[in-house]
């Protein structure tokens, strides 16, 4: 059960097709290295599950501009206007997802869930196609999970367990991904033999699948 | 009034809908300025969609850390007392109602509380963000914004633009006066004493009702 | 915004009908001292909603014995006879949750969502007066969220902002059930003036409404 | 074989199901003895639902650590390599297929992998715990029991006795013998070289489908 392994065995499991989850807010947490493994690789007709689509030059908006996603899936694409032209152009598609809602379907899918009723988006574009479950006078919309190939995550630290520990705003996604798609790759700053401490490790290592040393 | 003074003067008023211990999510743009006037007695965290309670200002060179940042993407500072957390928590306390109060811009809002802010059909769609999840999960929803674009009339009987949330926007606050969406329509609670109602009531779609203590606009 | 207040207090807010939420599994990791006074106090005709009933002589299981509940919703109570008699002879209504569920149910609250859809309890006795959804053809129950006036849980230490760390499998319930009532109070073995570390602090203190300093 | 001695050979044939990296969750009684036979060359986890990855044996007496316990409330240890989690979390684990195998006993189970345990009508019912969510959310379900009650067949046509979860169960193990739960019905797998076909057949309801390649049942 060796789950350390070299960023190149990581991107060489992702095949032309694959839905992916990448992690990080606006590039900060994203797995860098591995992302620019992906790009140097040039895996196409991908899908990306992300919180954002980064910048043209940072994070997995390098992946957009590589055209190597022909969907994305994400809460906001602003800061890379390459997807907004693919958009417009109809080279990607778009699906635009509240924030909340988006984390939430990630985690129904790692945790086995077949959906949940939020408020968020009621009356709106996003009601468009989705089922609205009236409770107590309230109104919902159901929100299906989002299931992926693979889950490329950062964290600040793995033991050789695949246990996680994260740092400042960095986590973001990162940990709601572990664990919901088939399977899980972590980047990493630090890498440890030795295990973490139980009562402070944060993501399980139940969840990752394997663990890449990262540079930055 | 130039616009940053506007700007000022507008975030200077949403300051006082502050209250000690509010957990407080203030959007992009004008409303960030509403951190800059919070009473020196009132105690109030702000929350950061990206994964933190304890939103402070930004750092100093030597104290730059790449890993804190908010949700724009910027280096931050996290106060004392602060905690960092993952999306899905993130949104728990927004969406669950432990956000007191949030503060946003509009493109529209009207007299049903429902507000416009992220897209405009044709245009490029950012996205919404986090927006719709604030909106709909805040205790109070404030908008904050200039009462006209250009001249042209924001406060309307029914947003034309897509929502971004339905029915959930409490109070107006604009360089003019401070209005309260109620069941009954948009109630002028303050006046900015530079306008007079007349005036306000020429660059508002709905009629204001005007309120029974109707109150001169202090910062 | 002093969150630390004297037991005494805490339980005094407590009045008679509440629903309470409390945290512990077999009275590991429950508020034992926010229990004691409340067992002293006598506040009668609650709700408890709880892993389990806990012991006749430990944990949630002495306000089972000293008849303050007239509802429990568990998702065992074997461990504590006084409460299968309560519920055989017709004194105390028992409603019977599967333990995933009931955790998912309680997050619900916190996290203001309108409900989940899980495989757990499909085909049995867990179904009945729930809807059942069908998706890509597997059959889901809609579990809706439990709410509760008050949750008293248990943390091994906290700061004075209510920022939470919680030791060994203590934590269960407790941290899920932070913020899923309108008010939720804690118990601590350590209060702390200073500040947690914000990267591993564990339950953010806007979940938290009062502190109490327990005494083992 | 005296009663030991059968609940020993079960736990010892199910942990040959056991794979290196398995994360495993033991239900009481019989299921827990599984634990005692992991082989040697394979590293497996055992989850315990009450909020850890790592269970490992009861701690010596200066070892002991009050918050440490087992699904049962018994003081415990965690191994090296596992982690504290909460209830949520554990149930995610669980619900989510990221328990690779769990192990119960069973009041009844059927060809259709239908299992009840955790209930008698009339008798008090002491609730079903995690059950429900471990049978419904694990990757592979084996039910590990004596093949009968005092003489009473358990495993039938159709569970008469309030189902713990319909359609679940994927292998049953016994002292006679290995059965696995397919569309088709119960194909006996495995023999006990101690019985005859016929005798195993005399105490299972259902028409056992005996494998072509039946073979002995070792341990």
């Amino acid at each position: 059960m060796n789950k350390l392994i070299s960023i190149e065995e990581a991107v060489s499991k992702i095949k032309d097709g694959d839905v992916l989850m990448i992690g990080g807010f606006l590039s900060v947490g994203a797995p860098h290295n591995l992302i620019d493994a992906l790009v140097a690789k040039g895996t196409k007709n991908l899908t990306l599950i992300c919180n954002d689509s980064g910048f043209v030059d940072s994070g997995v908006g390098k992946l957009v501009v590589n055209k190597q996603f022909s969907r994305v899936i994400a809460s906001h694409i602003g800061t890379n206007k390459e997807t907004g032209r693919q958009m417009m152009e109809g080279e990607t598609e778009v699906i635009l997802t509240p924030q909340g809602t988006l984390a939430e379907q990630i985690r129904c899918s790692c945790y086995g869930l077949g959906g949940f009723l939020t408020r968020t988006g009621v009356g709106t574009i996003v009601q468009e196609g989705k089922e609205v479950v009236e409770i107590d006078g309230v109104k919902y919309l159901l929100e299906k999970p989002l299931k992926a190939d693979f889950a490329l995550i950062f964290a600040h630290k793995a033991d050789k367990y695949g246990n996680l520990v994260y740092h400042g705003a960095a986590q973001n996604f990162n940990s709601v991904m572990a664990g919901a798609a088939t399977t899980t790759i972590v980047e990493v700053l630090e890498y440890s033999e030795e295990a973490l401490n139980p009562d402070i490790a944060e993501t399980p290592g139940v969840f990752v699948n394997y663990i890449v040393k990262g540079t930055r | 009034m130039d616009k940053q003074f506007v700007q000022e003067y507008i975030a200077q008023r949403v300051a006082k809908e502050l209250h000690d211990g509010d957990v407080v999510n203030l959007g992009i743009g004008l409303p960030t300025l509403v951190a800059n006037y919070v009473p020196h007695d009132k105690a109030v965290m702000f929350q950061s969609e990206n994964g933190f309670v304890g939103l402070g200002p930004t750092p100093s060179e030597e104290n730059l850390d790449p890993y804190i940042t908010n949700a724009g993407g910027k280096p931050v500072t996290i106060k004392t007392g602060g905690i960092f957390f993952d999306s899905a928590t993130s949104f728990g306390i927004i969406r669950g109602g432990h956000v007191d109060l949030t503060v946003l811009g509009a493109l529209q809002v009207d007299e049903k509380g429902n507000i416009a802010n992220y897209m405009i059909p044709g245009k490029m769609v950012p996205g919404m963000g986090g927006a719709m999840d604030l909106i709909s999960g805040a205790r109070k929803v404030i908008v904050a914004m200039e009462h006209t674009a250009k001249g042209s009339v924001k406060i309307l009987k029914d947003c034309t633009l897509p929502l971004t949330a339905a029915n959930e926007v409490n109070l107006i606050v604009t360089e003019m006066g401070v209005m309260e969406v109620t069941e009954k329509g948009l109630v002028l609670k303050e006046i900015n004493p530079e306008f007079s109602i007349e005036e306000v009531q020429a660059v508002t779609e709905p009629t204001l009702i005007i309120a029974e203590d109707l109150k001169n606009m202090e910062v």
